[in-house]
């Protein structure tokens, strides 16, 4: 076991749909420490959000220890004053932002955690203006466009102040300009955050570590060993692919980690 | 196609409380439906003109908001004076067209335009956003206010979902016709938004769980309340009352 | 399907409004919160699907669905259905505040008849479930149409040939609305039966 | 101009979204020949999916001139008869199936060029057949995976016997055993396709020439030499991420293309 504990600590925990055999997620192990930032590289279909949204408390593992900020935690009561502290950033924007208006989604979070009115509409304002979404404040939702409702899903995450945060595909449909906006904001981020994507420029981009999923497992191993080279180059013109992220010639050394045994 | 084409505005009445706007419209079209009198009613159709002038509405998507309308009353105009009974004025053959028939088809057109520019002037003339804070605050159940907000906040996603789905059946050479081929692929497409729209509502509500939802609703409040408001309020009811009670007396 | 505003006479204007608050509370009393998200997207869903136009001969119709509500919402369609018809007078100025009771009740009162009179023989069999959602949106808009019927007579004796009128005009959209119907319950039925089932546990 | 016309043609095109001024396509020229298997890298945000809506006569363009077939296209009804002709696949397969069983949706198209059911079901069968997806015939489409979904979504359009394909990523979220089953598939197609995609070593294994957009525009530069390298260098276990498909190593050299003069 490791020396000192991690802040999220999922321990053996299988889960399948109900109703069916297949295991999504098959004895998995995944430990993140304060200061951590996790990317993990998987496609569709592995289990990542359902990974998720186990360690919310929203899928009810088969099996296996949830371990979060030291307490074991197990029913939905359990669950509750943990979800404040743990921020997720869905998929699809569409999903997170159920309010109105921008400053209604982004105080919502404040609001239930017991603040006043005026206090979530400060909160809300400062996280929207350290985004650089203050222009947005009265703006209604979906009247957005894609990367502005994922920057308003992001700030309505921070706004709660959480300890960690959870990144689910934050890049999928966005265009060049928003990508690199998150990642200058991710990076100057102060918080520990794990972010699940396929784009592997991106995810090189904003962590210092990268695992995999594969066979509902997470892939931690210490041998990963990536290099990366600019592989479009361009005479005439450019090509804006995702290739042409900040990342370009970027050499990630694995950090040594401390594997969990099982 | 979800637009909403009289939010937008810089007029007293755009910057009036939503629950104030809310009351007066309702105070208002409410008087003006239990009316039954010619002389009374124009004046409701004053007031709702001078409403409609003051929050400097765009005529011409006005114009465009009240085509349904006088569709409608086109058609009213039709079918009563036809088919009432009554005192005839003219007749050729068989048709005649009657007293009655003319003057409650004269009657619906008073009333139904007073009402709706009513209803343009002061409800039309907020977000929804701004309507649902207005509810909240005029005590309709928390509820109701969250599924008028939340309805409206999907209408749009689930629109688009439509739309990218008819152009799928499209590009595959769908072409609508009378014929059960049309008609259960248009059940199919109908099928195929309530699935989505279920399975979206998981994954929000599992989003609202993510954020703390404890059963309690806010509204957030943009509008201050000023002194103007609770004149114009008081002027709206006092107004509506006045004529109630003065066609129940006079008339 | 709605009637304007300025025509109904006040009683049945406040008749409509009372019946409206009355299905409305018994509505949102059986909606709990883990449940309110699913009816109002729901709601929205009901919202863009009463926009699908669809072909009848050479003229076309939108459709009202009003049947399939019933099924999928039981009495919470009145709520559903009173949110949709306020937006859509915001939106497309169908209708304003003093009908809303009215279309409220001429819509969704036939949405809940429906649900208790069909919801328990669908499923039983593909034809079954089919001949029954065929059922739910006939009924859903005859009924309809003799609410708004009733309305208008009731409002003025005179408006009885008027009445006849609305209903007769309403026989071709029964039998869209029927077939859609059917074919639509069919569908969820066996894409999705979780949207239909679950709401039938909640009864039995 | 060249010798021999495209079967694809478009001249001059512009495009901006209603009552906006910043224009999506801008003097746009793309031409594609009986044969041709072209690949477009382009990230989102640059108006490639604004492109494929405008060869199916979705968008109507500011400008310009659509020739297909040889037929120059201008309005919905001359684009009906061509629809049917052009295969075009989603991004999203959940936007392309709504049917309740694969063999409906397959069939669909069939159906709506006005074969009888019995033949739209045979033409169903055969071509689910030839896409190895036979046993799927009567599965609910929507149960699925997301795998699945894009190969009976690729039926559904190769049922309708297409002369050309336009593939919208189509590797959008898949893991690599259906993105290697796509690259047979396709290698094996004997139809001109276009592909967009911002997938490098996919593009390269299913192309033979590939292209950019830009500011509006298609680059179709004879320059662009293509350097790739192996740039996840596995030890202890595998990364599944895109880029670990066939294709590594792999020198794409530009064909000498006619460009078109404006």
């Amino acid at each position: 076991m490791a020396e000192n504990t991690g802040i999220i600590r999922l321990e053996d925990i299988s889960y399948s749909y109900p109703g069916t055999d297949s295991k999504v997620l098959d004895h998995l192990n995944l430990e993140i420490f304060q200061g951590d930032r996790i990317g993990m590289i998987a496609p569709n279909g592995t289990g990542k959000t359902t990974l998720l949204h186990t360690i919310m408390g929203l899928c009810k593992p088969d099996g296996g220890t949830i371990t979060i900020f030291g307490n074991a935690l197990k029913n939905e009561k359990d669950f509750l004053p943990v979800r404040s502290k743990i921020g997720l950033l869905f998929q699809d924007s569409d999903d997170q932002l159920f309010c109105p208006t921008v400053m209604e989604d982004v105080a919502f979070g404040p609001l239930n955690l017991g603040f006043s009115h005026g206090q979530a509409v400060d909160m809300a304002k400062k996280t929207l203006e350290s985004l650089g979404m203050s222009a947005f404040e009265q703006s209604i939702t979906h009247r957005l466009s894609g990367g502005q409702k994922r920057l308003v899903a992001l700030a309505a995450v921070l706004a709660m102040n959480p300890r960690v945060l959870l990144l689910d595909e934050p890049t999928a449909g966005l265009d060049n300009t928003v990508k690199e906006r998150l990642i200058h904001i991710l990076n100057q981020l102060d918080i520990s955050y794990l972010v699940i994507s396929h784009e592997f420029d991106f995810v090189s981009a904003v962590t210092d570590k990268i695992y995999s999923m594969e066979n509902g497992r997470v892939l931690t191993n210490a041998g990963i060993n990536i290099h990366h080279h600019d592989h479009v180059r361009k005479h005439s013109t450019l090509i804006s692919t995702e290739y042409s992220l900040p990342g370009f010639f970027l050499e990630v050394q694995q950090h040594k980690k401390k594997a969990l045994k099982k | 196609m979800i637009e909403e084409p009289f939010a937008q505005g810089t007029s007293f009445i755009h910057n009036m409380e939503p629950r104030i706007k809310i009351l007066a419209a309702f105070a208002l079209s409410l008087a003006a439906s239990l009316c039954s009198h010619f002389s009374i009613i124009r004046v409701y159709l004053l007031i709702s003109v001078i409403l409609v002038t003051a929050a400097r509405l765009n005529f011409g998507a006005l114009a465009k908001r009240l085509k349904p309308l006088f569709l409608f009353l086109s058609m009213i105009w039709f079918i009563l004076p036809l088919t009432f009974e009554g005192r005839v004025l003219y007749h050729y053959g068989r048709i005649r067209i009657t007293e009655p028939g003319i003057l409650l088809s004269a009657m619906i057109t008073f009333k139904s335009i007073t009402i709706v520019l009513v209803f343009t002037a002061l409800v039309a003339t907020m977000t929804v956003a701004s309507l649902g804070n207005g509810l909240h605050r005029l005590h309709l159940p928390d509820k109701l206010v969250f599924l008028l907000l939340m309805c409206y906040r999907y209408i749009a996603v689930i629109e688009e979902e439509y739309n990218r789905l008819l152009r799928a059946a499209k590009f595959r050479g769908f072409i609508p016709r009378t014929d059960l081929h049309s008609y259960k692929t248009f059940a199919c497409l109908a099928g195929m938004l309530f699935v989505r729209a279920s399975l979206r509502a998981q994954r929000v509500h599992k989003a609202m769980l993510c954020r703390g939802f404890n059963g309690k609703f806010h509204t957030l409040d943009v509008f201050l309340p000023n002194r103007f408001n609770s004149i114009f309020l008081r002027a709206i009811v006092c107004m509506s009352l006045g004529l109630f009670i003065y066609e129940q007396i006079w008339f | 399907m709605h009637i304007s505003e300025g025509v109904l006479s006040g009683p049945v204007l406040i008749a409509g409004a009372a019946l409206a608050v009355a299905g409305t509370a018994i509505g949102l009393k059986k909606i709990d919160y883990d449940h309110i998200v699913h009816v109002a997207i729901l709601a929205s869903a009901f919202f863009v699907a009463a926009l699908i136009h669809v072909n009848i001969g050479p003229s076309s119709a939108h459709l009202i669905l009003n049947g399939i509500v019933g099924l999928l919402l039981g009495f919470s369609a009145f709520p559903a259905i009173l949110t949709a018809l306020l937006l859509q007078s915001i939106f497309f100025q169908y209708g304003g505040l003093t009908a809303l009771g009215v279309n409220t009740v001429v819509m969704a009162a036939p949405a809940v008849a429906v649900h208790y009179l069909f919801l328990p023989f669908i499923g039983r069999s593909p034809r079954m479930t089919f001949i029954m959602g065929f059922l739910s949106g006939m009924a859903a808009i005859l009924f309809s149409s003799l609410l708004l019927g009733l309305a208008l007579w009731f409002t003025d004796e005179n408006f009885f040939k008027t009445s006849l009128a609305v209903i007769l005009a309403n026989l071709p959209v029964m039998v869209i609305e029927g077939i859609v119907t059917g074919f639509c319950v069919s569908f969820l039925l066996k894409v999705y039966p979780e949207i239909i089932s679950k709401k039938k546990a909640n009864h039995d």
